[in-house]
């Protein structure tokens, strides 16, 4: 097989930071490349380098032999390259066709107007690849979320008809918030794909890339590592190119179990939230990790925003440390020692902008001060500078712009935000993992069996089967919004993958 | 392939909160006349409507009628100018500036009373032209220069009202032009051109609104500009497009004062700037972006024009008028986004 | 050209205060000065226009520099701008000054004292103060034209052409503003003497076109053949109500009467479709507020010799109506009526008499 | 830089940023020195001394408007404010004496919670809800006055004491300087500054890590609602009448003060020294203008050329994601 796509040398430097250092890669036709790495790695870097949203500092590339260089995503469709984004890259209201062909080179407008009925037909024929019955003129947001994620998918198979020649298809992270069957459904295009096309696949799943991958590139730090061929390599090997440390062992054992006779903190009775969630029952008792799980739309993460008074409306009864309490907004939840980390980091958890210590402190940095409302900035930064040391969050220093940092020591700096707390009695964590990389996943495990040994209740509603068993206590399983399954005492007496699942569906 | 893990998820309204709205809000901005996604402008309008009827008869007559549309002929012509670029989450605040400018602009331009010159319909080219210019440099300031839209066309206001005294001849041009004053004058059906003008713009600002590029690429700005970064589009290109069509369109709705006061007048655009933006958002158009349109607008200038004649018409207190007016538009704007209310919702 | 000129003005000006202008115009206050400040509503309106030709021309006269100051009717830039040229040392220098609001005019005359300098006001001052209890030392004279007269003027005028019967409505100025009070005492004086007038609805017009257009439009739809008459404030709300007649064919049919005076209305008073204006030389508003001011600062006259009658006063007025209206178009301004010397031999030689109580 | 410099100024790691940080001050001094320039009379203490007092007016709405800005918001009803409690005040004095100026403070601030309030209930933006309150202010200032000016009572100790002078500093001045410390203070040392510039960096994740989001956007609506009343009650000091529209044409000047500073209108970033600066900058283009002799029409347009000058060069883009 001949190298379709080579990079050589490639650098990419950012203000202060060299995030791509020399990169070699070959892509050869035909061929399924994995790519693996820790957040900060240069993985999404290396990908919009050769996409076209960035331009390398340094170095060359070649397509089909010949140097080429993309000033735009639009150039890159041209010459058949096209990217699927980490996250949705779909506009809500614009329609699905709309969607599909945003940034390709197109025929179907006409002195800026379009042309509709082609555009629509067009789009039906990428609709059909992906087995996706909706109209092209449906507005986006009227999708669920995982029929958005097909039209991304269409999105980027719409090259085939619109550029002639072997297509270079780059996937960033997409099974992160992908369903099995989604994924199963992604997976077999991906191999029809390579028919005419070569593929380079970014997960933080060692498993899925090794089950899709012909090869696989490990970087880190903004250089390639290591390069292995399936089959001569499996995820424990990955895991320690890429983390440079041991998996085995990673997350600490259960060294007390939470005492199930003590009072309980939170008691959660006939929990609705209309639309999402019937009737959920549950106690969570101090120390206890409850480890909420389902699939998409099993409404766990509706539960947790509830318990934090997030959500519009819901109904039933809900104790606190023995008390009927009515939360209806965060800082009503915050009074009563209950912090919540959400899924949507970058939305909802950080400041964007702001330094990590300023982070940190907003919630809590009051309780360090004087009376509640004059602030000890000496205080709360000794306090806030303790648990960067605790959680080994790496930032430059506690004035380092949250932003700058990557995924794992964003989350960290997150979740520190709560542990400042000291009348932090429950901790709601959604999808704390979302994003991460396994050796930040470790350490944030660590931590938060660590902070459960301390008394700190926890609910999380968790990504993997495997963190799910690994970290809780106690595992309830939800569909369609109703608590299917419970599994008590999950440490000591294991449920098996294939129990949860059936739960689950 | 051994698939060991599953993933659980989260609910799709909950999926992306960064658009937020979009999750709840299943009807949206789609192609067909069925656009005004909430009720709450159009009940705003017809209850209006009702209570003046019935505190005074002479409400529905159709002359009445008449005088409600020859006096939103104007601010609708602006409003539709600034949809587009509310739409895309930017303001325009040069609007009475531009209208000013461009009056006093055409009436000297044109056959008047005091300087020589006489371009005829030349001298609404040129006063269109300097009208799309204006928009086209507010906004190249500020999408290549990265400074807030709201800053650059504030000072854009004070610079072209500037130029617009200084334009001012010392005497007020009369226009003698007789066809363009007529526009104003000549009735069909009881309507004046500009009404007519006023509602083919309306039509044709719709279908560029839905049917172009510019108009839907325009949404999709207001709704998530990095992600339509993200595609490769070039954005910029865009929004400076939005604010020449405004630019444009207000020089527009200065040319029709021309025509209706039949003078120049350097003040010609005062009070086109704040009711112009409140009927946009009175019609559902958010300030944030991505929501409403040029239908939205008309509805809310029509709200807007049709208070202000109820009130004459009742005889309501006119000292009170603007306090009314104002209770008004926080009345209507809450009832025409009353649905978005979530939460989690941001709206600054 | 002109427009080009003007708009190379425009943009040299607005250079030349960024890069900073390389002549230095700080005035100094001398024997006689060598500077006539004039503080006006705006420049772009007719009327303020032949303020400012008014002044000019009395300042030509002595050989001074008339410097113009608008604040465009905002009462805190007239006061930023009078802080400006105080501060700089101002000390027996003449100023012709027009106060937005009465609310301003004590502040402005006031600091007038405090800086040294002399000031006649225009138009605007409250009813309980006056230039000999207030700043006496600095205030020179309050000169206005007399808004009852015109009101009532106008008002008849109005009677007269509806024959005595029927409704009119009157557009309002903006709301707290003497003229426009003094402008409505007038004409309830007139409705008070033709009982058969009646008011049928009063509406603010911001002293506005268009919002006088507006405003005429609901009008004709509300009352239809009641309307018979309109009475508005000024010249212009006037001009945007005989456009809102016009769109209904109703111009000349309806009679409407202004204030001012201005160019554009004498010919609509002379082709029809206006009734009358009440015409006021804005010219000599300017020249006389002008070279009162520098007669008191160059040592001319002195303010302890004024009576109270000559430092609050009216000038005379006429009431332009289609009788007279050609002879006012035909008649131009004669700048030698104007200069300083012409109108020192008498400054109040057209003075209608000292401001009665109770009209501001 | 030394450590504590830079733990001090944490945003600021090279020139660039140190000139863009220094970006407003420089501006002014410039604009100041331009002044100077074509007046030297102005350097002298009686002439400064008298813009003080003129500025002081302004510089408290700029002030006050800041905090709106720094949460993202904006405050359209500032000026209106200051006029509608002009008004009221001088209505008050014959009934209550002196009593009347804390009696409408206290109001204006209760005035100012209830919109800052109502924003969130009913989630409507603020320019929107401003631009409402803007029209009722100005409508109820026309109608309690009956559209007319209000000669003000003797005697009301608090506004001889606005329109004095304590050594030779206008009274008025030094209140601007008291409020500007006391805000600066309560910005940088209290728990309600924190959450304000928490929520103008992003308003969700405040409210998400537990700020009571209605309880400071009413905060700061209430302390903007105080210094614009307190605003018209120095013009009251200053003119001793009121007018129900003496203080609305304050509305653009004091936000051209605010963002010339450097406050970035998205929120979250500048402060009430960036004001200060920005609203005497404002105040020396306005005297520079008047002092050259440019004719007011040239004042608005080399007015706007500055504007736009400054916020070009004081903007920090880095901060700001997407500008809208």
């Amino acid at each position: 097989m001949s190298a379709l796509l080579s990079l050589q040398n490639i650098s990419k430097r950012f203000p202060g930071v060299l995030a791509l250092d020399e990169i070699d890669m070959e892509l050869r036709e035909h061929e399924v490349l994995g790519l693996i790495g820790q957040n900060g790695s240069g993985k999404s870097t290396l990908m919009k380098i050769i996409g076209g949203l960035h331009q390398p500092s340094a170095g060359e590339m070649r397509l089909r032999g010949s140097p080429v260089r993309f000033g735009s995503p639009l150039e890159a469709a041209r010459a058949g390259i096209g990217l699927v984004h980490q996250e949705q890259s779909l506009i809500g209201n614009l329609t699905v066709a709309e969607n599909l062909f945003i940034d390709k080179p197109t025929d179907f407008s006409r002195f800026g107007f379009y042309r509709r009925g082609r555009m629509n037909d067009a789009a039906r024929i990428q609709l059909d690849k992906v087995e996706l019955d909706v109209a092209p003129d449906t507005p986006v947001d009227q999708l669920t979320f995982a029929q958005r994620q097909m039209v991304e998918l269409a999105k980027v198979l719409s090259l085939e008809e619109l550029v002639e020649g072997h297509l270079v298809v780059l996937f960033d992270e997409p099974t992160s918030v992908l369903t099995p069957t989604e994924i199963q459904a992604l997976f077999r295009q991906v191999r029809r794909l390579k028919m005419r096309s070569s593929v380079v696949f970014i997960s933080h799943r060692m498993d899925e890339v090794l089950a899709i991958s012909d090869r696989v590139y490990v970087l880190s730090d903004g250089r390639n590592v290591a390069e292995r061929a399936k089959g001569e390599t499996d995820p424990d090997e990955l895991y320690e190119l890429m983390v440079g440390r041991q998996r085995a062992g990673s997350v600490l054992p259960r060294n007390n179990p939470p005492d199930k006779s003590a009072p309980k903190r939170l008691a959660v009775r006939d929990l609705t939230v209309p639309g999402k969630v019937e009737d959920v029952t549950f106690d969570v008792a101090s120390g206890e990790i409850v480890g909420l799980i389902g699939v998409q739309g099993s409404g766990a993460e509706a539960v947790c925003r509830a318990i934090f008074g997030v959500e519009d409306s819901h109904s039933g009864h809900i104790e606190y440390e023995g008390r009927p309490v009515r939360v209806s907004c965060p800082s009503g939840a915050v009074g009563l020692g209950i912090g919540y980390v959400p899924a949507e980091r970058k939305a909802e958890a950080m400041m964007k902008g702001m330094s990590v210590c300023q982070n940190m402190t907003v919630t809590f940095g009051s309780d360090y001060g004087y009376g509640g409302l004059l602030l000890s900035k000496r205080r709360e930064r000794r306090e806030a500078a303790n648990w960067v040391e605790r959680l080994k969050i790496k930032t430059p220093s506690l004035d380092h712009r949250i932003d700058q940092l990557s995924g794992g020591n964003q989350q960290k700096a997150v979740l520190s935000k709560w542990l400042l707390g000291r009348s932090l009695r429950l901790l709601v964590l959604d999808h704390p993992t979302r994003g991460l990389d396994p050796g930040a996943r470790a350490d944030l495990f660590n931590a938060i069996r660590q902070l459960a040994e301390d008394g700190l209740s926890i609910v999380f509603v968790g990504d993997t089967l495997d963190e799910m068993v690994t970290l809780s206590d106690t595992i309830l399983v939800l569909r369609d919004g109703r608590l299917s399954q419970r599994f008590d005492d999950v440490q000591t007496q294991r449920p098996s993958e294939e129990d949860i699942v059936r739960a689950m569906v | 392939m051994t698939q060991a893990q599953l993933h659980a998820h989260d609910t799709s309204a909950m999926a992306s909160p960064r658009r937020g709205e979009a999750g709840t809000q299943r009807r949206s901005g789609h192609i067909g006349l069925g656009v005004l996604k909430s009720a709450g402008p159009i009940v705003s309008l017809l209850a209006m409507i009702l209570v003046f009827a019935s505190l005074t008869p002479n409400f529905v007559s159709v002359a009445n009628l008449q005088a409600i549309l020859e006096s939103a002929a104007v601010p609708a012509v602006v409003a539709i100018g600034m949809t587009f670029v509310l739409v895309q989450g930017s303001i325009d605040l040069s609007g009475e500036g531009v209208a000013s400018l461009a009056n006093i602009l055409l009436s000297i331009l044109i056959a008047n009373s005091v300087t020589a010159n006489d371009l005829g319909a030349g001298a609404i080219g040129v006063v269109l032209a300097t009208g799309l210019a204006i928009g086209a440099l507010n906004g190249t300031l500020y999408a290549y220069l990265r400074m807030p839209s709201l800053i650059v066309t504030l000072a854009m206001w004070l610079i072209t009202l500037g130029l617009a005294a200084l334009l001012f001849p010392s005497r007020q041009p009369q226009i003698l032009d007789s066809g363009f004053v007529g526009l104003a004058l000549h009735k069909h059906l009881g309507l004046s051109a500009l009404v007519y003008l006023a509602v083919a713009l309306a039509f044709v600002a719709f279908i560029v609104e839905r049917r172009t590029k510019l108009g839907r690429i325009g949404f999709a700005i207001g709704a998530d500009e990095a992600l339509v970064r993200l595609a490769g589009v070039n954005v910029n290109a865009y929004k400076v497009g939005a604010f020449a069509i405004c630019g444009c369109l207000t020089g527009l709705g200065g040319i029709l004062t021309a025509a209706q006061i039949g003078v120049g007048n350097p003040l010609a655009g005062e009070g086109l700037l704040f009711p112009g933006i409140a009927a946009c958002v009175i019609g559902g158009t958010l300030l944030s972006g991505g929501r409403g349109g040029v239908l939205h607008s008309l509805v809310g200038v029509l709200v807007l024009v049709t208070l202000r004649n109820g009130l004459v018409q009742t005889g309501a207190n006119p000292l009170l008028q603007k306090a009314i007016e104002g209770m008004v538009i926080v009345v209507a704007v809450a009832a025409s986004t009353w649905h978005l209310r979530r939460k989690t919702r941001v709206v600054k | 050209m002109k427009l080009l000129k003007r708009i190379s003005a425009a943009v040299v000006a607005a250079v030349a205060i960024v890069v900073g202008p390389l002549a230095s115009h700080g005035a100094m206050a001398q024997e006689k000065p060598k500077t006539v400040y004039l503080a006006v509503g705006t420049t772009s309106s007719e009327y303020w226009q032949e303020v400012i030709w008014g002044a000019q021309q009395v300042a030509n006269s002595v050989g001074a520099k008339l410097e113009v100051y608008e604040s465009g009717f905002d009462g805190q830039k007239h006061m930023q701008q009078l802080g400006a040229i105080l501060a700089a040392g101002c000390e027996g220098c003449a100023f012709a000054w027009f106060p937005d609001s009465t609310a301003f005019t004590k502040a402005f005359v006031e600091r007038a004292e405090a800086g040294g300098a002399f000031m006649t006001t225009m138009w605007n001052r409250p009813e309980e103060i006056h230039p000999w209890d207030t700043a006496s030392d600095a205030w020179i004279a309050n000169i206005s034209f007399d808004g009852v007269d015109s009101g009532y003027q106008n008002g008849m005028a109005l009677c007269k052409a509806i024959g005595g019967k029927g409704g009119i409505a009157v557009l309002k100025g903006t709301p707290d503003n003497p003229p426009s009070k003094q402008r409505e005492i007038g004409l309830l004086k007139a409705v008070s003497e033709c009982p058969g007038m009646t008011i049928l609805d009063t509406q603010i017009g911001n002293w506005g076109q268009t919002e006088g257009q507006n405003i005429t439009r609901t009008w004709i739809a509300r009352y239809g053949d009641q309307l018979k008459g309109v009475f508005a404030q000024n010249d212009g709300m006037a001009l945007g109500a005989v456009a809102a007649l016009r769109e209904k064919g109703l111009a000349g049919k309806v009679p409407v009467t202004g204030s001012d005076g201005s160019s554009d209305v004498l010919k609509l008073i002379k082709s029809g479709e206006m009734l009358s204006s009440m015409r006021i030389s804005s010219q000599l508003h300017g020249a006389v507020a002008a070279a009162l001011a520098y007669a008191v600062a160059s040592g001319d006259l002195k303010i302890g010799d004024l009576a109270q009658a000559q430092r609050d006063f009216y000038l005379v007025q006429t009431l332009a109506t289609k009788d007279n209206v050609d002879a006012m178009l035909s008649a131009q301004p004669n700048p030698a009526d104007f200069t300083y010397d012409a109108l020192k031999k008498n400054f109040w030689a057209r003075s209608k008499g000292q401001i009665p109580v109770g009209v501001n | 830089m030394t450590p504590a410099l830079a733990r001090m100024f944490p945003s600021i790691r090279s020139v660039g940023d140190l000139l863009r940080a220094c970006g407003p001050a420089i501006v002014l001094l410039l604009v100041f020195a331009t002044v100077i320039w074509i007046a030297p009379g102005i350097l002298k203490w009686r002439a400064i001394n008298a813009l003080l007092f003129d500025a002081a007016p302004l510089l408290i709405l700029v002030i006050g408007s800041t905090l709106p800005v720094l949460l993202g918001c904006i405050d359209l009803s500032a000026a209106a404010m200051a006029s509608f409690s002009a008004v009221v005040v001088a209505l008050l004095v014959p009934e209550f004496g002196s009593a009347a100026v804390p009696l409408v403070l206290v109001g204006a601030a209760g005035i100012g919670a209830a919109q800052g309030w109502l924003i969130g209930r009913l989630q409507i933006p603020s320019f929107v809800m401003t631009l409402g309150t803007l029209g009722l202010f100005s409508g109820l200032a026309l109608y309690l006055s009956n559209a007319s000016t209000v000669a003000l009572g003797p005697e009301v100790a608090p506004l001889d004491f606005l329109g004095g002078r304590t050594h030779g500093v206008p009274n008025a001045f030094l209140a601007v300087v008291a409020v500007w410390i006391f805000l600066s203070l309560l910005l940088r040392f209290t728990r309600v500054g924190r959450d304000i510039y928490a929520f103008g960096a992003s308003e969700l994740a405040a409210y998400m890590s537990g700020v009571r989001r209605d309880l400071i956007r009413s905060c700061a609506f209430a302390i903007s609602s105080v210094c614009a009343a307190l605003g018209g009650m120095m013009l009251l000091s200053q003119t001793l009448y009121s007018a129900p529209t003496m203080a609305s044409n304050l509305l653009l000047p004091a936000l051209v003060g605010v963002v010339a500073g450097g406050t970035a209108i998205s929120g979250g970033v500048g402060g009430l020294s960036a004001s200060l600066i920005g609203g005497l900058t404002a105040i020396m283009v306005r005297v520079g203008a008047t002092i050259a002799g440019l004719p007011g029409a040239a004042q608005d347009v080399a007015f706007g050329i500055i504007i736009l000058v400054a916020v070009a060069v004081t903007t920090d883009r880095t901060k700001i994601g997407i500008v809208k």
